[in-house]
Formats: C-alpha cells, structure tokens, sequence
C-alpha cells in the first residue's frame, strides 16, 4: 500500500465527513426547533441505540412520549435501571417519602364463614360479578373472592388463598400503591400503616341483624370495642354501623381484639403464632381482664359504698 | 326457598349450538374424503390419518396439562386439526414426519397462541408448511407419491416403488419448465404419456389420481362442504370465491381453468382451510377479499413460484393478512346515516 | 432499459426475498415498532423514504468516489456516515419545515439510522448482479431500495395487525410479548416460503 | 458494582440478545451453524472491544452534539478491519457471513454500549464491559445456532451426531436452517427464559 | 311487503303456555311494596309518612324533576314503613311499605270517567304525568317525557309497539286480545299530544288473533293502521320496530323523535287511556306468570309492588324443577335470586325456567364464526366489542359503538362458544360511563 492511497483515503473519508459536517452543524442552526427542556435531558441519558425495543420511535420519541404522555419510564432495557432512576430523578416521580402503608383486606367472609345469596355465573371477574344483583355474596360489601385486586397488583405482593377464597397481601413485598384499592369494586381493600399490627375485618354497613344473618364474622354494630374501657384512646370510632381505626392515637387495640364478639380486629402479629400460644395468649388477657374488671368493680363498689357512707353519714 | 338459584346476565336461554357440535359436524363431513382416500390409498391413508389424530390429540392435552389450563381435547378441534394435516400428504411419507408435523401445528400455530380461537394461522397449514419445508423430498419426491390403488382388493402388498408417481400438477410444472408456451390440457395428455395414464376431468373429479392422501376427491369434499351449508356451518362465500377467483385468473393467463380447479389441494383448500373459521375475517365483505387474496396467490404460486401447488401458501399468506381486513371491513353500524334533519 | 428487470426486482424485494421475513434485515424496529398498525404504517412510509433516498445517495458515492478513487474498501464507513449524516439532515429540515408530516413521518427517522435494512439494501443495490454479470443500474438500485422498502412495510404491517389481534389473546404466560412476536414472525416467514423459487421470467 | 459482576452481567443477566432484544439481525440471520454464530460473535465482540476502548480514551475530545456520528465512524473503522482481516485469513467465514459483517456497523448493541458505556465511564471499565458484553452476545449467538444446527441437520459443529450413534433415517427439519426456523428458536428460547422467570416469581412469591 | 330489520334471530318462543290464558285477576295482597324509583330519571320523592293511611291509587311520592314519575298507593291500607328492599335487579333501594286493610278502597277520583275530548295537549301531557305512566315493554322511561319533544323535532308517526318479540311473554298479546279499544283510544290520546298525524300498531305474525282484532277495530280509522312483523327478535326494540315500519334508520346515539317518530308500547297506550279517561293512576299492570317450571301458567292484572312469589303462588306455585326466576322476558330480563322482589311498572313477565331451558355454560374461546355479527341488529362487532372489555380496552370498544349496543342478547343467544357478551358490555358500558364521569 502506498502513501498516495492512505493519503487519498484519508483525504477523502475526511472530506467527506467535513462536508456532511458542516452540512449539519449549519442546519441545526437553520432547523433548531424549541422543544421541552425535559424531553432533551432525557433523550441525552437515554443510550441513543435507537433500538426500538420500548416501542415509541427512536430514543427522542421515547424521550417525548416519557414527558407529554407520561409514558412508563421503565420500558429503556438498554439503559437498564441506570438510566430509569436517573429518567425518575427528572420527572419526579420517585415514591413520595410518606408514611409506608400496606394494603389489606377488610373482609374475613371466608368460604365458611360468609353466605351466598345465589349460584353467580358469568366472568370469574369482581368487577362483572357485581353486575348481577350486586353479587353473589349475601353481604353487600364482602368480598366476591375472584382476586381482581391479586391481578391489579404489579408487586407479586398479594394472593389468593385457595382455601378460604380471601386475598392475602405480603406486606414486605407490599409497597402500599393502592392498585388493589382501586381495583375493588365492593372497596374491601384498604390501605393502613406498616408499622401497625391490627385491623378490621369487617366492611359491612349494614345493620346488624342482615350481617348476621349474612356472615358469621361481619360488625353487628355493638361498639364494644368503641367504649372508654376498651380502647381508652379513643382510636377506634364508629363511622355508621361501622368501626374504625384512627391509627394516629396511640392504642395496642389488644383489648379490643379480645372484645369483639365477632373477632373482626385481626392481628398480623397472630399469623406466625401457633393456635395454642394465640389461645394462651387470649386465656392470659382474660385473666388479666377479669382481675382488672374485678379490681375495678371493687373500686367501684367501694367508692359507690364510700358514697353510700358518707351520705348516710351526711343525712 | 331451600335450594339456591342460579343469578346470570340476561340472556337466559341460549340456542343448542356449541363448538364441540360444530367442530364434530366438521370432522363428520370429512368422512366422504377419508373413505375415498381409503379407495384409492388403501389402509396407509387411515393409518396416517390416525397417526396424525393421535399426535395432535396428544399434544393438546400434554399441552393444556402443563399449562394447568382445562384440557379440551373432547371439542374436535384438534381432531379436525389432525385429519386435514394427514389429508395433506401424500401416501407414503414416513409416518413420523406425520407425527411431527401435526406436533408442530398444534404446539406452535394454536397451543402457543393460547389455543383454539386465538390463533392466528390454520394449524393443519402451518403443518403442512412445516413439512413440507423440512422434508422436502419426502413432501414431493415421486418415491413418496402414490397412484391409486383404485380397488380394495389390490390394498394389500404394494410395495411403494410399484405405485409411485408424481401428482398431476408437479408433471404440468415439470413439463412447464421445460416448455413454457404449453398450455395445460397438451401437458395434461403429455402427462398422460408420462405414465400418468388416463386422467380425465373424472378422473380429477371423483379422485382417481395421485396427490396427498384426502386432497384428490374433489366430489367427496363437495359432498361433504354442501352437508356443511346445509348446517349453515360454512359461509359459501369463501369457497365460491376462492374457486371463482381460481377460475377467471387461470383462465385470463390462458391455463385450463377446469383442470386448475379440479386438480391439486384446491377443494381441501376452498371448502375446509380457508373457510376454517378462527383464521378467517369476521365481515362477509372481508370473506371475500380474503378469498379474492388466496385465488390471486393460489395461480400465482401455481403457475410462476417453486411449488407444484399454491393452496396452502396462499391460506398462510391471507391467514396473516386477516386481522388488517377484518380492520378494514367494520360492518357499517346501524344508524350512521346523516341525522335526518326535522323539518 | 428493461423493463422486465424492474418486475423482477419488485417481486424479487417484496415477496421472494423479503427484507424482514427473508433477508433478516431490520428485525429490531419489526418487532420494536410494531404493536399498532399506525405507527407502523408511519415507520413503514418512513422506510420507503429513506431507503430510495439512501440508495440513490450511495450509488452516487459509490461511482463517483469510492471507484474513481479506488476506496471500495472504505465503503461501509463511507455508506454509514452518507446515510447517518441524511437522515439526521431530513429529520431537522422536516421539523423545521413541515411538521405535520414530521409528526405522521419524521418521528421515526432516528429509528432508521442504525435499521440494518437501509445500510443494507444500499451494499445489496451495489453487490447484486444479473445473470450476465452486470450490476445493477441507477434505476434499478433507486427501485431496488424503494421495493425493499415496500416489502418491510408489509411486513411491519402484517405484523401489526397480527399483534393488535393477540393484544385479546390468552396468550400462555410465558410466551406473551415478545417470544409469541417471533413465533408469529416465524409462521409469516413460513407462509412466505411459498414465494420461494418463484420465477417470474 | 465491582469488576467482576461488571464483567459477568452480560453473560446472563443482561445478555445482549436474549435479555435485551439488541442485535437481532445477525443473531437470526448468520445461527445456521454454530461456526457461523460463533465467527459472528467474535468479530462482534472484537470491533465491542476496539471502539469502546477508543470512545472510552477519547471521550474527553468529542463533543457532545456530534458524537453520535463520530461513533459510528469509529465503530466503521473496526468493522472494516475486522472485515478485511476475516477477507484474508478465513475467506470461508467471510463468505458466510457475507453482507452481515459490514452490518456490524449498525448493530445496536455496539452504538449502545459506546453511548450508554465508554463514553462515560474508564477506559479499564469499558474494555472490561466490552469483553463481557461480546462474549454474551457470542454466548446467545452460539446456543442459537446450535439449537438450529441440530434440530437442522442433526448436527453439532459439523458432527452428524444422529449418524454417529448409528440412527439413520431420521432427518434434520431443514425449516430450522430456514429464516423461519430463525425467528422460532428466538421465540422458543424467549419464551423459555420467561417460563423460568414466571416460575421463578411464583416460587419465591405465593407463600 | 316485508315488515322486518335486518340480522335478528328467532328463539323458539314458549309462547304456548299462556297465550290462551286469559287475564285474571289477582286477590289483593296482604302487603306491597313499592319502589320510589320505579323509572329512568330522578327518583321520586316520598310524601307520606309511616303510619299514614293510604287509599288505591293515592300517590305515595312526588316527581323528583321533569324526568321523573310519581308511585302510587296500589292497596289501601296503612304504610308500615319507607325502608331499603331488594329490588327485581337485586340492589336494595328505597321503597314505601304498605300494610293492607282489605278494603280495597279507591282514592277520591281515581276510576271516574272524564270528558277528555276537550283536553289539550298540556292537559293531557299532565294527567299523564301524574298518574305515573312510564313505559310498560321494560325499559320504563316516563311517558310524558316521550310526548314532549323539542319544538324543532316534528313528529309523523306513533308506533305502538305490540310485537312482544321476547320469548314467552303473551301480557301485551293477551291486553290487545281483550281492550283493543283502550289500546286504540290511548293511541289516539298519544297522537293528540304530538300531533301525529299517523299511528301504527306493530304486531308479529305469531299473534294472529291480535292482528287480527286490531286490523279489524282499526279499519274504520284512516290514519291508523295495523301492520304484521316477520317473527324475529328483537324485532320489539325500538330503532328496530321503526326500521321494519317506515324504513328509517334512527341516527346512532340519537332518539326516535330524530326522525319523528315516538314508539310506545300497547300496554303504555292501555294505561295512557286509563289515566286520562278514568283518571287511573298507574297502580296495576298485567303479569304473564309463565315458563316451563310453573305448574299453572297465567297471564294475571297484579298490583305494583305485589311480591312476585304471591304470583307463583297464585299460578299454581313452582315445579320440582326451577332453576332460574327471571323479572321479564328470558332476553333481556334479570334473573332474581329472591322471590319477594316486588312486581314494578316494567315487570312484563315473572319466568320460572328449568335446568334444560335455562342451562349455564362455560365461556369458551371466540373461533370468530362471526354468528354474532350476523345476528346483531345493530350491526355492531360483539366479539370485538367483548374482548376489547375483557382485555380492558375501554377505549376501543366504545370506538366500536359499544355504546349503541342496546343489551338485546341477540348475539350471546346464538354464540357457539357460549360468551357471555351481554354481561361484559354491562361491565364496559359502566366502566366508559365512570371514565366520562371523571374527565
């Protein structure tokens, strides 16, 4: 190979370029055309393979797509979560740093304890079942148990339990988004702290002689757990037929756990426990309770007799 | 009341027809063909007809186990499925590319789809294509083609070398080739002299040629597509046509348009692929340009492409075509007329 | 001129040969860009465009300078920045100039920079040769590349329509997205054969 | 994310072909045997290596609103070499290969790992994700074509294993050597890793 | 000519139980119950008070706005209670309670004949608002809404729908056999509102004797004339009845006064007369009490808000077999799980099926037959439509003109695959309805 070829290469792959170069650089002038700030900071972290694989046309068009339609931002497999978190940092769109919530079911109208009111056929769907005389459930507000909000859970953080026909929710996978609120049509998913341990299990507004002839474990409505002695905060307020849990005040709702009549306050702590520690545990309450009561009548007693006394010794 | 009732949506009755019905009429009008085959192939075209039921039978429900899904090998489709593939072959394949090919059509072209009703290609079809690229000498050499036995009492030792020969269709292509200004009906008697003796139009009609196992009756098919229509379960649309289209095209380019209509696969191909209903567009108006489409694709790949025959390709060609014209062919809704001005 | 020879080019890039199905050219926006029929018609159009364009922009570099010169060799790097540097300059002028046909059309543009399928009929318009060893023409590499460009468009579309249909499939778990794409591509490519050994002479 | 995972992740993790859906052309087009999928792969990962190391040492000259081009030029220039060189030493190759070497040029997997990579990172780290990167994509390219050649012919790098073991008779399906045979192995194998990953969800999730 | 619209299907219709059946009356019930929503439009509100005493035909609520009827007292007696009751769809909605005294005493006015020749248009637009009359074919939309069209929108013809093309069904059959004049009368009323200048009864051929009794009370009138449908269904839905008449299609989206014309049912025309010649308000309708697994079949005059297990009992109580009870016809009707739902002013049918007739399937695949499309009277895409819902497509399928789709179930009765694409366009209607609701 000579000199004159690798000069006439050089020469001409350069020239070549120069002139497309400059061709370019003066029509990005000519042709600059004001799109949104965001749109080219997104295009810049993107890879610009312009692969296609998100779908939208080309990188920029993913960019443009990602900021006026607000396109899911994961759909880069290129970029990988690199260029996801930093396409987050842009649009905003981390988790709001607030309270971690968890997702839970408000129902415990399992297979045995909840009645049916008819044989439902149709789409094995919440949502279409509630079309035919508000389903199939003799409660009104009970789950219907077709696991609408297990699918609307994006998180693999929620199941169905075979067994008693109830989602069940993971709550370390849990991220508290609330897909699955939405997604129920009878609103039994409900959205409470992380960090607390008890909830309700009972959405029925119904008064209580439907609920129980409905459902063996549905609110009658008897506001036990609502009276000063149960929960001395006052965290658990009755909202129509209804109880519910104010999860600021400070309470162990334990007291009510134990109270209810229909068990509807459920204790995530109970799951990992076996059926003897739970009803120990419920034996050494009662105990306790019974003494309390006791000790309290006594009180009572006394003071009432006190009274007694000192208005005897007034007359 | 002690006995629960039973809430639904509206409506609360429902007509007798079902797709287990529909599929086993199907199947039931296949039996004229398959009989025939039987008389002219003697007991190899049964015997690789049930080769290849069992095979898609199989498959379907190992399939629909391993995906934990209902299996619903009882609705016939996979048994319809399983006998037109083992009407497209010719008589002598080894009976394991049978096997194979009626694994891939179910496992591929309708279990991955989600299965019956969801896929987008006939099964048999891509079957078909699927052998037919994979073995090719087996698919087309004259050693694997029958000429037919034509009486029962001959079924029983013929060896294969004795009866071979090449179907009508490869002998006009081959003579084509080599002599491109014939026109048919001279190659049809030229192919009489290449020791494909006596085809008559009759002969083509009734079926007593060479050609895949179930394909060369074209009057036990009729038989069967008319027992079809009475059932309503055909739209006549597609078959007429498909054949009509085969028919004015052949005829424009100058062939024999009777010969192009009774020979090859077009019969199986008209009254029972194309008409298949899950690959087929939903709209009468979309029936027919699909089927416009394959007598378009049918001549062209008969007369200028590389295969003998087109039937099959043109179906797969149209079958990717059909969720475009369904798209284009929305029916016109009732009431999108220009609002009647009151005066 | 022959005329024949178009034809034969024509059937040859649409069906025998077909870019995507055949050829395996441009498979990344054949799958990326083909879940609507619209934006696939768009991405289609926008093919054809740069696919004409680029051939008669590469035979012109190709017989102008890269075999007055002798620098055959450099053909790829010479090829690629020619069609680089084009389609970015068509981009800029249609957003600038009309952009109702950039947001039908030009959006695609960046996505044809690196389809294998542009740079790819370019170096096939300068390989190709006919039977008696003559390459091909101006014309005909200007209608090799717009064929080309037909035939991916209906494949795209083809394609689209076929996954617009499987949106409301119940398709198997572990075959939704893209592995039933490429089942489905592999069956059109299937019923494609039946194109080959066509000869239309 | 140390050197070794940064080294490892393209193998499986983040494989170029089967994970990330780049570089589809040639993983279809030139699998019909395994020495054309790995001859493939290697040219690749050589012109992976040779322009990431450039973009990475070069990184601090191009600016920033040209260097898309100035990439590709870069990238051509390996891509002819690569291309030259198989020319005159594994003329066989090359001609098998054919038009898909030039088209290296244009695989995504290369531009991306320039862009999204070398230009950001050291010269170290990018040679070493190059090296990773290539060999991942020489991976899924040889388990491709492997699948193809076998269920193809009945062969393995050449080996007629079916005739080795005595078995005659049985032919390979030549549709797998065929471009739809192409497009099914990716759809298979595709699938097959997603089936894995469902049921791998689904251990870990549930209960 | 031809009377018909194109697509439809003809069910085997099971009109045989009762189309002989004269119409009988019921015994008084001990209790109603009476719903205050008994009609399209804003629920009526309630004027009386529990422990107040009632008398037939006393209105019990007041209009809740223009599009909205009153109820009326059915029984006399004392109102018990004003409490949320299951309705026919099985929602529980308010409804007044009204015990009985067995007097069965009329409130003053109600049943004496009036002078209505010289009522205008306004006059009679009023009684028949006050008298509650809302649509008697199922769809119960208040009638005087009906006759009460802009002034821009010209009306030519009243079509009284008299084609009860729901299988078996035979209350209107049965009403026009035995008050033709009531019916002809109210038609007239009807025509008088709009100032209509013709009026149709459409009847299908499977009624003969209906025909036959309408053509000849008809004949000495000219501008009214009797014409006989192809039996089909749903050949009784409005846009379809008026296809089959003039040959106009109503626009999609709009309404029958688009091109001039308003459809009523016969039974609406009966109670229409009733209101403005006897003052009656509408408290009692005729109930066909039917289906393979009733013992006696019947066509019974029942009061609003009996409940319907009263009239099973009193068409001889339920076979072995029962299996599904549906308020209404088998298309269109909803299946009721509880047997006290109370007879409402669209009950045209309480249905007791058995198993055989009323079987429930499994939902298979759509093998795209296309019967569906075939058989839609709309001629709509249903198996789109449908798998746009499932697929939660909203968008499209309302592009497909999911919201023309009139429930008639026209294309799940012929499905092979046994979809139930009525009740998915019930979820996609509703789903449509909420996403406009939030835009």
């Amino acid at each position: 190979m000579d000199t004159t070829q690798i000069i006439t290469a050089f020469l001409s792959v350069g020239l070549i370029g120069a002139i497309l170069g400059a061709v370019l650089a003066y029509a990005s002038k000519v042709f600059h055309v004001e799109v949104d700030p965001k749109v080219e900071k997104i295009a810049e972290i993107l890879p610009q393979a312009n692969c296609g694989a998100c779908g939208y046309p080309g990188c920029s068009g993913y960019a443009d797509a990602v900021v006026t339609k607000g396109t899911d931002i994961t759909l880069c497999s290129p970029g990988g979560q690199d260029v996801i978190d930093q396409i987050a940092s842009i649009m905003g769109v981390e988790a709001t740093a607030g309270k971690a919530m968890v997702a839970y079911c408000a129902c415990n109208g399992t297979k045995e304890n909840a009645k049916d009111r008819f044989e439902y056929y149709g789409p094995e769907k919440c949502s279409s079942a509630v079309f035919v005389s508000g389903g199939h459930k003799a409660c009104d507000y009970g789950c219907l148990g077709f696991g609408e909000c297990v699918e609307a859970c994006t998180f693999g953080a929620m199941y169905m339990d075979e067994k008693t026909g109830l989602p069940v929710v993971i709550d370390e996978k849990c991220v508290g988004c609330g897909a699955c609120v939405r997604a129920c049509p009878k609103d039994v998913m409900k959205l409470m702290p992380k960090d607390s341990k008890v909830y309700i299990a009972c959405n029925s507004k119904a008064k209580g002689k439907e609920v129980s002839d409905s459902c063996k474990v549905g609110c009658i409505g008897c506001k036990i757990c609502t009276l000063p002695n149960t929960t001395p905060s006052g965290a658990v307020k009755m909202e129509g037929d209804l109880p519910v849990i104010n999860y600021e005040l400070p309470d162990d709702l334990v007291a009510a756990k134990y109270k209810c009549p229909k068990s509807c306050f459920i204790d995530k702590g109970d799951a990992e426990k076996s059926a003897e520690e739970i009803a120990k545990e419920k034996a050494d309450w009662k105990a306790a309770d019974a003494e309390k009561t006791a000790a309290a009548k006594k009180a009572a007693l006394e003071k009432a007799e006190a009274a007694k006394a000192a208005k005897e010794a007034g007359m | 009341m002690d006995k629960m009732l039973i809430v639904s949506a509206n409506p609360h009755i429902r007509s007798k027809a079902s797709v287990t019905k529909i599929m086993h009429m199907v199947n039931l009008s296949l039996l004229p063909a398959l009989f025939m085959s039987y008389y002219y192939f003697g007991f190899r075209a049964i015997f690789l007809t049930l080769v290849s039921v069992v095979s898609a039978v199989v498959t379907e429900a190992a399939i629909q186990k391993f995906r934990k899904v209902p299996v619903t090998v009882s609705d016939g489709s996979a048994i319809l499925t399983g006998i037109l593939l083992a009407f497209n072959v010719p008589a002598y394949i080894p009976w394991w590319i049978v096997m194979l090919g009626s694994f891939f059509a179910i496992a591929i072209a309708k279990q991955a789809f989600g299965g019956l009703g969801f896929n987008i290609f006939n099964p048999a079809l891509i079957g078909r294509a699927f052998m037919l690229a994979s073995w090719p000498v087996e698919m087309t050499s004259n050693k694997f083609w029958a000429n037919p036995v034509a009486s029962f009492g001959a079924k029983t030792g013929q060896t294969m070398d004795a009866i071979s020969s090449a179907t009508p269709l490869n002998l006009v292509k081959t003579a084509l080739k080599a002599d491109p200004t014939q026109i048919t009906c001279d190659i049809l008697s030229k192919a009489n002299d290449a020791g494909y003796a006596g085809a008559t139009y009759w002969d083509l009609f009734v079926g007593n040629v060479s050609g895949c196992i179930g394909e060369t009756s074209f009057l036990a098919l009729l038989i069967g597509v008319i027992f079809l229509m009475i059932l309503g379960l055909v739209n006549w649309r597609v078959p007429f046509f498909y054949i009509g289209g085969v028919f004015v095209f052949t005829w424009l380019l100058g062939y024999d348009p009777v010969f192009h209509i009774l020979a090859g696969g077009l019969a199986l191909g008209a009254f029972y692929m194309a008409t298949d209903m899950v690959t087929s567009p939903i709209s009468n108006k979309g029936n027919i340009i699909f089927a416009i489409g394959l007598a378009f694709f049918t001549v062209a790949i008969r007369i200028w492409g590389g295969y003998p025959e087109g039937v099959s390709y043109s179906i797969l060609l149209m079958n990717c075509a059909v969720p475009l014209i369904n798209k284009f062919t929305v029916p016109k809704k009732f009431g999108c007329v220009k609002p009647v001005k009151a005066n | 001129m022959d005329f024949s020879h178009l034809v034969v080019i024509a059937v040859s890039s649409i069906f025998i040969n077909n870019f995507v199905l055949g050829r395996f050219l441009g498979i990344c926006p054949f799958i990326g860009v083909s879940k609507k029929i619209d934006s696939a018609l768009g991405m289609g159009m926008a093919v054809i465009f740069v696919m004409t364009l680029a051939s008669v922009v590469t035979y012109l570099i190709q017989t102008f300078v890269l075999v007055r010169f002798e620098l055959q060799y450099l053909q790829t790097i010479a090829f690629i920045l020619v069609i680089a540097s084009l389609v970015q300059f068509i981009e800029m002028f249609m957003k600038k100039n009309m952009p109702a046909l950039y947001q039908s059309l030009g959006v695609f543009l960046p996505l044809i920079t690196t389809n294998c399928a542009v740079l790819g009929v370019a170096i096939l318009n300068i390989d190709a040769t006919w039977a008696d060893g003559s390459h091909y023409n101006f014309i005909e590499s200007t209608w090799n590349g717009f064929t080309a460009g037909i035939g991916f468009t209906i494949a795209l579309l083809l394609m689209a329509g076929i996954r617009e249909r499987l949106e409301l499939a119940d398709i198997p778990e572990s075959m939704k997205g893209t592995p039933i794409t490429f089942i489905s591509a592999s069956l059109i490519a299937m019923a494609f054969l039946g194109f080959s050994g066509m000869s239309i002479m | 994310m140390n050197k070794l995972q940064n080294f490892t992740k393209g193998f499986f993790k983040e494989n170029p072909v089967l994970v990330l859906a780049l570089g589809l052309c040639p993983s279809l087009a030139v699998t019909t045997s395994i020495e054309n999928g790995l001859g493939m792969g290697m040219a690749s990962t050589a012109v992976l290596v040779g322009s990431s190391t450039l973009v990475s040492m070069l990184k601090k000259y191009i600016p920033g609103s040209i260097r898309i081009p100035i990439f590709i030029v870069i990238i051509a220039t390996f891509v002819t070499l690569i291309d030259l060189t198989l020319q005159a030493f594994i003329p066989s190759l090359s001609e098998s290969l054919g038009l898909f070497i030039p088209l290296i040029v244009v695989n995504c997997i290369i531009l991306g790992r320039a862009e999204a990579f070398a230009s950001k990172k050291s010269v170290l780290d990018s040679i070493i994700d190059a090296i990773g990167m290539g060999i991942g994509f020489t991976i899924a390219l040889v388990l491709i074509s492997a699948v193809r050649e076998f269920a193809g012919t009945g062969a393995l790098y050449g080996y007629p294993l079916f005739q080795l073991m005595g078995i005659e008779g049985f032919k390979g399906s030549i549709l797998m050597i065929l471009p739809p045979g192409g497009f099914l192995t990716m759809g298979l194998i595709l699938g097959f890793m997603q089936w894995n990953k469902v049921r791998k969800a689904k251990n870990t999730g549930g209960k | 000519m031809k009377y018909t619209f194109k697509g439809g299907y003809h069910p085997p219709d099971g009109k045989e139980f009762s189309e002989k059946k004269s119409i009988e009356k019921m015994p008084l019930p001990k209790t109603v119950a009476i719903h205050l929503h008994q009609h399209i439009g804003a629920p009526s509100k309630a004027i009386v008070a529990i422990g107040d005493e009632v008398k037939v035909g006393q209105p019990l609520s007041e209009a809740g706005g223009f599009v909205s009827i009153p109820v009326h007292a059915s029984i006399s007696g004392k109102v018990k209670a004003i409490a949320k009751i299951t309705d026919a769809g099985g929602n529980k909605s308010d409804a007044v309670i009204i015990e009985s005294d067995e007097k069965d005493e009329m409130f003053e006015g109600v049943g004496i004949k009036v002078d209505y020749d010289n009522f205008t248009a306004d006059e009679i637009k009023k009684k028949i608002a006050a008298c509650g009359i809302a649509g008697m074919g199922g769809a119960r939309f208040p009638t005087h809404v009906k006759l009460s069209p802009p002034a821009d929108k010209k009306i030519d013809y009243i079509i009284l729908n008299g084609v009860e093309c729901e299988p078996y069904l035979t209350a209107d059959d049965r009403l026009m056999q035995e008050s033709p004049e009531t019916i002809i009368e109210g038609l007239k009323l009807m025509m008088k509102t709009v100032n209509a200048s013709n009026g149709i009864i459409g009847i299908e051929k499977n009624k003969p004797d209906s025909i036959k009794i309408m053509t000849d009370k008809t004949s000495s009138i000219d501008n009214i004339k009797v014409i006989d449908l192809e039996v089909k269904y749903p050949q009784g839905g409005e846009k379809q009845l008026i296809y089959a008449a003039i040959k106009k299609e109503v626009p999609s989206g709009g309404l029958p006064m688009d091109v001039g014309v308003v459809v009523s049912n016969v039974g609406t025309a009966n109670a229409v007369y009733e209101a403005v010649a006897l003052n009656k308000p509408f408290y009692e309708r005729v109930v066909s009490v039917t289906g393979e697994s009733i013992k006696d079949p019947k066509n019974v005059l029942a009061r609003i808000g009996t409940p319907s297990s009263e009239l099973i009992e009193f068409a001889g109580g339920l076979k072995e077999d029962i299996y599904k009870v549906v308020n209404g016809g088998p298309m269109m009707g909803a299946a009721m799980y509880e047997m006290e739902a109370p007879v409402h002013k669209g009950t045209s049918g309480i249905l007791c099926l058995s198993k055989e007739n009323a079987k429930v399937f499994t939902e298979l695949a759509c093998i795209s037959c296309g019967k569906c499309v075939s058989v839609c009277p709309l001629k709509l895409l249903p198996t789109d439509i449908q798998l746009n819902i499932q697929h939660g497509k909203y968008e499209e399928s309302e592009k497909l003109g999911l919201l023309d789709c009139m429930l008639c179930g026209t294309c799940a009765y012929v499905c092979p695959s046994k979809r139930n694409l009525v009740h998915w366009f019930n979820v996609g209607k509703a789903k449509i309805a909420e996403m406009k609701r939030k835009a």
